[in-house]
């Protein structure tokens, strides 16, 4: 099965580490990957909050691309590309005339059947058993908070990604490392990605909620498998917080042997060295 | 033109489940609500018993429409004689309108006992449509043949 | 091929499995052949085998003096599975007083087409057999086309239309003779007090036996034609048939004569079913 | 030959207005077959009813059609009036010139004009018209009550202080229901036990009851009054005739760490097991899922302590046949299953409180056996988590309930009035504490049930908050709450947080597991919740649509217990009164099968809905079968009539709704 990569801006810019994760865990666990050839623009946020069609369109020419070039699946890392992949693509598949509007727009006909599209969790879920025999460096003791945020879980009819309110796809993948996630009570809370710009103060507000929780349970570190997420959590920590935030795929490729550099990991503003010692 | 069908009164004869649209029909009395008099009402125990040959039979005594009623699906005072009724109605009305029936004289609903009005606003309704229509000649002419 | 049919023949007289065997024989010609009943294994050599064997032999299981004699064999083309099947769903026999000899044509009525056994023993097998090669597939191209056109017409058109169709009805009814699934003891065309249906050969009555004879078979005409080409009249009753079969199974996907142990469709019903049509 | 009478009616003005009665007489006098044919202002009343009588007599008639009101009003009426003249009642009939003409058409012409033709219309019908007899059946005068709860044991009480015989069958080892499991009842809060254990007890002793606990309905056949029923009695592993419940076997079981449904999981009982104290029996059984015995062969403990050697290992399920007359189901409820979703019935759940992931978040039976005096703590107020007194409560309403989006659109009505009881309860063990209670609405529709509430807020001090709780999480071994107030207004925006040390979840209120498959065993029908529908929601509450099948309880929707007790005794009287004559005496509208030309093809069977087609095989002299016809339970029959449409022979027949009286109809409309 050949498995299209939309890396997404995202993975090109502040979340390039997560780019990094993947491509050396997805080459330690042998897994192929194939860039999708002449990606576009997911158009999260700014397209279809502002153009419906656009909104439609951009995902719509993406998953024509992966179609065109026989890929059977697309892996969208970033939860924000994953969600709008997934959602506009429901749009189309229950209705003609979207449908043939979106073409219409894009000049490129639309695959018949649905492409199916994996956020982060949902690309690492099949190979739970061929990560478990890869890990060399178990995680044991590290507990490990996994947060989810909204867009990997939500709209939970459209995605129908696990439990909108209590997942726990990403504990699954995580516990895989030897790592012991902890029970803890804003998993899916809004870290207020969407006013990173706009209303800095109630983001730092909600992360502080979310990193306090956290810390409070007892993690040394907070996963995501997002980008939004990442940016936000490890951005905007309070004084004397200094809760690592990773990928998921940084866990996963830290337990099955990557290096720490070669995974991206001193990119990030909060420091991990201490926390993964 | 308008005229020619203006002194025109149809004939609608109606199979009616004892439970839920006859009764519906009585409530409509009792609220007095009115509606055009070219319905006959033919009561009978559930729409589960209202075979084709009573609708065939209907037009042979020159209905112009028939009307099959009962109870909403669910509400069945025999628990499933609706769900029944309704497949047996799915494939005759296709199979009268593919003979040559026209579809708008051969009529369905559901009216509850609690659908008085809905039963008066129906009545007006198909009254209406089937005095459009005109007189079931064609079929007369079978009839009469 | 013909050989192996008389072969199981042969095997299942001589076997005592079987009173009788009813299969094909030889006529006048290859295009002519007619029902042979065989009760002996000596005769087997009696049964034939073409594409012009179009008579649907499951019409005899219901006749009154065929199954006490025991159980029955039967060549069975696709049409007679699929009979077969609808008079056990009815409850007309066991499955295990008639055994199946299937057998199928590529192309029924052309000269020279390939025939072959069917693999299936069993009733179940051969419903899965037959099921995988029509099951989905429209009647004949030419009936389907035909409904099609009549279905363009305005209804006074196809009422005009039945109605000089009907005007030739006899009312010898060879169309209930010739079907396996009109078996009633007493037809609703003899019913008297009260009188269903007009029983003069006149336009009222004539219409009235045609679409009930066609409701009658709602999910359960399996589309062999036999009715149609019983008719001496030439009246094309697989239309009729073929509109019914069609919105039997768009309305509630059912195809009869595929499983003979699920309900049949006008005899169940699912909470769900269409009803945009009531108001 | 036929000699109809026809009498219409004026109905007063409500008529008379419309309709010109005397032109109609006068029409119909003209109809072949009628010889009688007059109007009068008000034909129900003694005089016009007289008139009736006296015109069959003198005019010998054969058949009535009364032209006035809908047959729903009053065809009874005059059917019992021409029996009082010695005409069938079945031979009349009634052209409804009221509702469906005088009071819904304006135009008196054409309201005469089809006056007329519905008197035709019968007319004609009541020449078709046979004489129909009452189905007489014999009654069984022994009920079956199905569920040991407060309910069934009102309705087993009821029906056994009437003298008839009961057979109570429970599926626990004890009777008592959900009842035995409460503290406190509320409005008034006595003693829950205390009031059910003298009824058990009751029920126990009674001669016209049987019990069978630890029983379940294997199969139900037959009809009313004559009910073929089979009971499963599950092996107990205890002889219970040798059993004097002495509880040595309970005592020294090694395996004692079963979670104990009695206490909802709170608590903890061995393997060979009496529920609770008072248990009626109050015998035990094994659970032979967790008894070491059953599971590895070692053990035997019991059986050795046993004095009168009652423990049998070897005990299989056996079975008991019962004639019974009337069925009184009486399932009860459960509560729904917060921890583990419902998605098999399409409830979302609530991923929000946990799915049962904190400890110290309980549903209101918890609650319950936390507060009672026979639970696991003795009856004080103690966290599961740790057993210390919690010193904040959370209570939050309408957890499954009243939420169309991912639980039950229904509201279950119980939980207002105990999350009250809960609340004062809590209060009254913990003084210091804090009860908080997030709602929705306070429905406290009931005798001292808002004054019971109002007692909750203002005397003992509990903190109602209007909204819902949007997350549960721990902050250390507290648990958080944080929800919105929408009576707070301002900045903050109406959020609350709450650091709570327990949490109890009033949980919707559910039919028991199983019930659709009971009510598929009885031939009952039941909505999409899986609640037993009755036969009329105002007029016949406790009656099913299956004659002799009678609801009681919650199992039929949402109850307290006064509701369930009343309709437990308002079944029983239903019970009672078919239980008061021998024999039964039912409207003839059934279904005839015509064996000489049916085909067997038994379509009618498949669309009865009341499994009224049985199969009669047809032979020959010699014995060989040569055909299977249908045959109809008159006493299952319901006279609904879908055989009859669904025959393609048309050999099934509808009395009163002939095929020959429907085409005769008909023909009255030419």
């Amino acid at each position: 099965m050949a498995t299209g990569y939309f890396p997404g801006c995202s993975l090109e810019g502040t979340a390039a580490e997560f780019d990094m994760s993947i491509r050396c865990l997805a080459q330690a666990l042998d897994l192929e990957l194939r860039e999708i050839d002449d990606w576009n623009c997911c158009g999260a946020s700014a397209a279809h909050q502002t153009n419906h069609l656009l909104g439609l369109a951009l995902p719509a020419r993406t998953i024509a691309l992966a179609a065109a070039q026989g890929l059977e699946e697309i892996f969208a890392p970033c939860a924000a590309c994953s969600n709008r992949l997934i959602a506009a693509q429901a749009e189309w598949l229950g209705d003609a005339g979207v449908r043939a509007e979106v073409e219409r727009a894009i000049d490129m006909a639309l695959p018949a059947a649905p492409v199916p599209v994996r956020n982060c969790i949902d690309f690492l879920l099949p190979h739970i058993e061929k990560i478990k025999t890869a890990v060399t460096r178990p995680l044991a003791g590290k507990k490990v908070a996994c947060y989810y945020g909204c867009l990997l879980v939500r709209p939970p009819k459209v995605l129908a990604f696990d439990d909108p309110e209590n997942p726990t796809s990403m504990e699954t993948v995580a516990a895989a490392t030897g790592a012991e996630p902890v029970a803890w009570g804003f998993r899916t809370e809004c870290c207020g990605a969407a006013f990173a710009m706009s209303s800095t103060a109630s983001v730092e507000r909600l992360c502080e909620r979310i990193l306090v929780n956290a810390k409070a349970e007892g993690a040394h570190m907070v996963i995501v498998a997002c980008p939004l997420c990442h940016a936000n959590l490890d951005m905007r920590q309070p004084k004397g917080m200094a809760l690592p935030v990773l990928y998921l795929t940084q866990l996963v490729g830290l337990a099955v042997g990557v290096a720490p550099k070669a995974l991206g990991l001193k990119k990030h503003i909060t420091p991990v060295a201490a926390a993964i010692a | 033109m308008e005229t020619t069908t203006a002194e025109f009164e149809p004939k609608i004869i109606a199979f009616l489940c004892n439970w839920c649209t006859y009764a519906g029909a009585d409530l409509a009395g009792t609220s007095r609500l009115k509606y055009p008099a070219n319905i006959r009402a033919i009561r009978l125990t559930c729409t589960g018993r209202i075979e084709p040959m009573f609708l065939l039979k209907a037009f042979q005594e020159g209905a112009d429409a028939v009307l099959v009623s009962g109870c909403h699906p669910g509400d069945c005072h025999y628990t499933s004689g609706n769900y029944h009724a309704r497949r047996r109605w799915t494939v005759f009305r296709k199979l009268l309108e593919f003979s040559g029936i026209d579809p708008r004289r051969v009529l369905f609903s559901w009216v509850s006992a609690a659908e008085g009005r809905k039963w008066s606003e129906l009545v007006a309704e198909i009254t209406a449509q089937v005095r459009a229509l005109g007189p079931f000649t064609s079929f007369e002419r079978i009839v009469k043949a | 091929m013909i050989e192996q049919l008389r072969q199981r023949a042969r095997e299942l007289l001589g076997e005592g499995k079987v009173a009788l065997v009813i299969g094909h024989g030889r006529g006048s010609s290859p295009q002519a052949t007619f029902p042979v009943f065989i009760t002996k294994a000596d005769a087997v050599d009696r049964l034939v085998f073409n594409p012009f064997c179009r008579n649907n032999l499951a019409v005899y299981l219901t006749r009154k003096d065929i199954m006490p004699k025991g159980a029955v064999g039967l060549v069975a083309r696709p049409e007679e599975v699929r009979s077969v099947a609808v008079l056990v769903q009815e409850q007309q026999f066991d499955a295990d007083r008639v055994v199946l000899i299937g057998v199928a044509c590529a192309e029924p009525g052309k000269e020279g087409a390939a025939c072959e056994m069917l693999k299936g023993r069993t009733l179940k097998e051969l419903e899965a057999e037959v099921a995988e090669r029509l099951k989905g597939r429209d009647p004949a191209q030419d009936v389907a086309a035909r409904v099609k056109e009549l279905e363009a017409m305005t209804p006074e058109q196809r009422l005009a239309f039945w109605e000089k169709e009907f005007s030739r009805c006899i009312r010898c009814y060879a169309c209930r003779q010739a079907c396996p699934m009109c078996y009633c003891e007493r037809c609703i065309v003899e019913k008297n007090q009260p009188q269903w249906i007009p029983s003069s050969a006149r336009p009222l009555g004539n219409y009235f036996w045609n679409v009930i004879r066609a409701f009658h078979l709602a999910g359960r005409c399996i589309g062999c034609g036999a009715c149609a080409r019983a008719c001496p009249m030439g009246i094309p009753l697989d239309l009729l048939n073929a509109k019914v079969a069609r919105e039997v199974k768009e309305s509630f996907a059912y195809e009869a004569g595929f499983d003979h142990e699920v309900p049949p469709p006008m005899a169940s019903f699912r909470t769900d079913d269409e009803q945009e049509f009531i108001k | 030959m036929a000699r109809i009478g026809v009498f219409i009616c004026w109905c007063g003005e409500n008529i008379g207005r419309t309709v010109d009665c005397p032109k109609v007489a006068a029409e119909a006098g003209g109809f072949p077959g009628v010889v009688h044919a007059v109007d009068y202002k008000y034909m129900c009343s003694d005089p016009g009813q007289g008139m009736i009588k006296d015109a069959i007599k003198e005019k010998k008639l054969t058949g009535v059609v009364v032209a006035a009101c809908s047959p729903r009003m009053h065809e009874p009426t005059f059917r019992r009036a021409c029996a009082e003249a010695g005409l069938n009642p079945f031979l009349c009939e009634m052209a409804n010139i009221r509702e469906h003409c005088s009071w819904v058409h304006e135009e008196k012409g054409d309201a005469t004009a089809k006056a007329v033709q519905l008197v035709r219309v019968m007319v004609e019908k009541v020449k078709r018209n046979e004489a129909l007899f009452p189905i007489k059946v014999p009654v069984t005068k022994r009920a079956l009550v199905i569920g040991g709860g407060i309910a069934g044991i009102q309705a087993a009480l009821d029906i056994a202080n009437g003298g008839q015989k009961v057979v109570l069958v429970e599926k626990e080892p004890s009777i008592g229901g959900h009842m035995a499991q409460l503290s406190e009842t509320f409005p008034t809060l006595d003693c829950s036990q205390c009031i059910l254990t003298p009824r058990m007890v009751e029920v126990a002793a009674h001669p016209n009851i049987t019990l069978h606990t630890y029983a379940e309905v294997e199969s139900v056949s037959g009809f009313i009054g004559n009910f073929d029923v089979k009971i499963r009695l599950k092996a107990r592993s205890v002889d219970i005739k040798k059993c004097t419940g002495c509880g040595l076997c309970a005592q020294k079981c090694p395996q004692k760490k079963i979670p104990s449904e009695f206490d909802e999981g709170l608590g903890m009982r061995t393997a060979i097991y009496t529920p609770f104290a008072q248990a009626v029996p109050n015998k035990p059984v094994i659970d032979r899922a967790h008894c070491t015995k059953f599971l590895t062969g070692k053990c035997g403990v019991c059986q050795k302590v046993c004095p009168v050697g009652a423990v049998d290992y070897a005990q299989e399920d056996t079975f008991v046949e019962e004639k019974i007359g009337a069925i009184v189901v009486a399932t009860g409820y459960r509560l729904y299953d917060f921890r583990n979703g419902e998605k098999d019935y399409g409830i979302e759940g609530y991923g929000e409180y946990g799915y049962g992931q904190y400890k110290d978040v309980i549903d209101g039976l918890q609650f319950e056996r936390l507060a009672s005096a026979s639970g696991p703590t003795g009856g004080a107020i103690l966290r599961p988590s740790d057993g210390k007194a919690p010193e904040t409560v959370v209570f939050i309403k309408c957890v499954g309930s009243r939420d169309c989006a991912k639980g039950l659109s229904y509201c279950s009505k119980i939980c207002c009035m105990y999350i009250a009881k809960h609340a004062m309860l809590y209060k009254h063990k913990v003084h210091h504490g804090t009860a908080y209670v997030f709602y929705m609405d306070i429905r406290a529709g009931g005798k001292n049930y808002d004054e019971f509430v109002r007692r909750a807020i203002e005397e003992d001090g509990a903190v109602y908050i209007r909204g819902r709780v949007s997350r549960i999480y721990t902050r250390g071994d507290k648990l958080i709450v944080a929800g919105a107030d929408t009576l707070l207004g301002g900045a903050a925006g109406g959020r609350v947080e709450i650091e709570a040390d327990m949490v109890v979840l009033a949980t919707a209120m559910r039919p028991q597991y199983g019930i659709e498959a009971l009510a598929q065993k009885l031939s009952i029908g039941y909505d999409e919740y899986g609640f037993l529908t009755e036969a009329h929601p105002k007029l016949r509450p406790v009656e099913t649509n299956t004659a002799g099948i009678f609801l009681a309880g919650a199992c039929q929707g949402v109850k307290d217990i006064p509701e369930a007790v009343g309709q437990a005794s308002g079944a029983a009287a239903k019970v009672l009164g078919l239980f008061s004559s021998d024999q039964l005496e039912r409207e003839p509208i059934v279904a005839r099968v015509n064996q000489s030309q049916c085909v067997g093809c038994f379509y009618c069977e498949q669309v009865c809905p009341y499994h009224a087609i049985e199969r009669e095989e047809k032979r020959d002299k010699a014995g060989n079968l040569i055909a299977r016809v249908a045959k109809v339970n008159a006493g299952l029959c319901q006279g609904c009539g879908a055989c009859v449409a669904t025959c393609r022979s048309n050999s099934i027949d509808l009395d009163g709704f002939s095929e020959e009286q429907v085409f005769s109809e008909i023909g009255g409309l030419r």
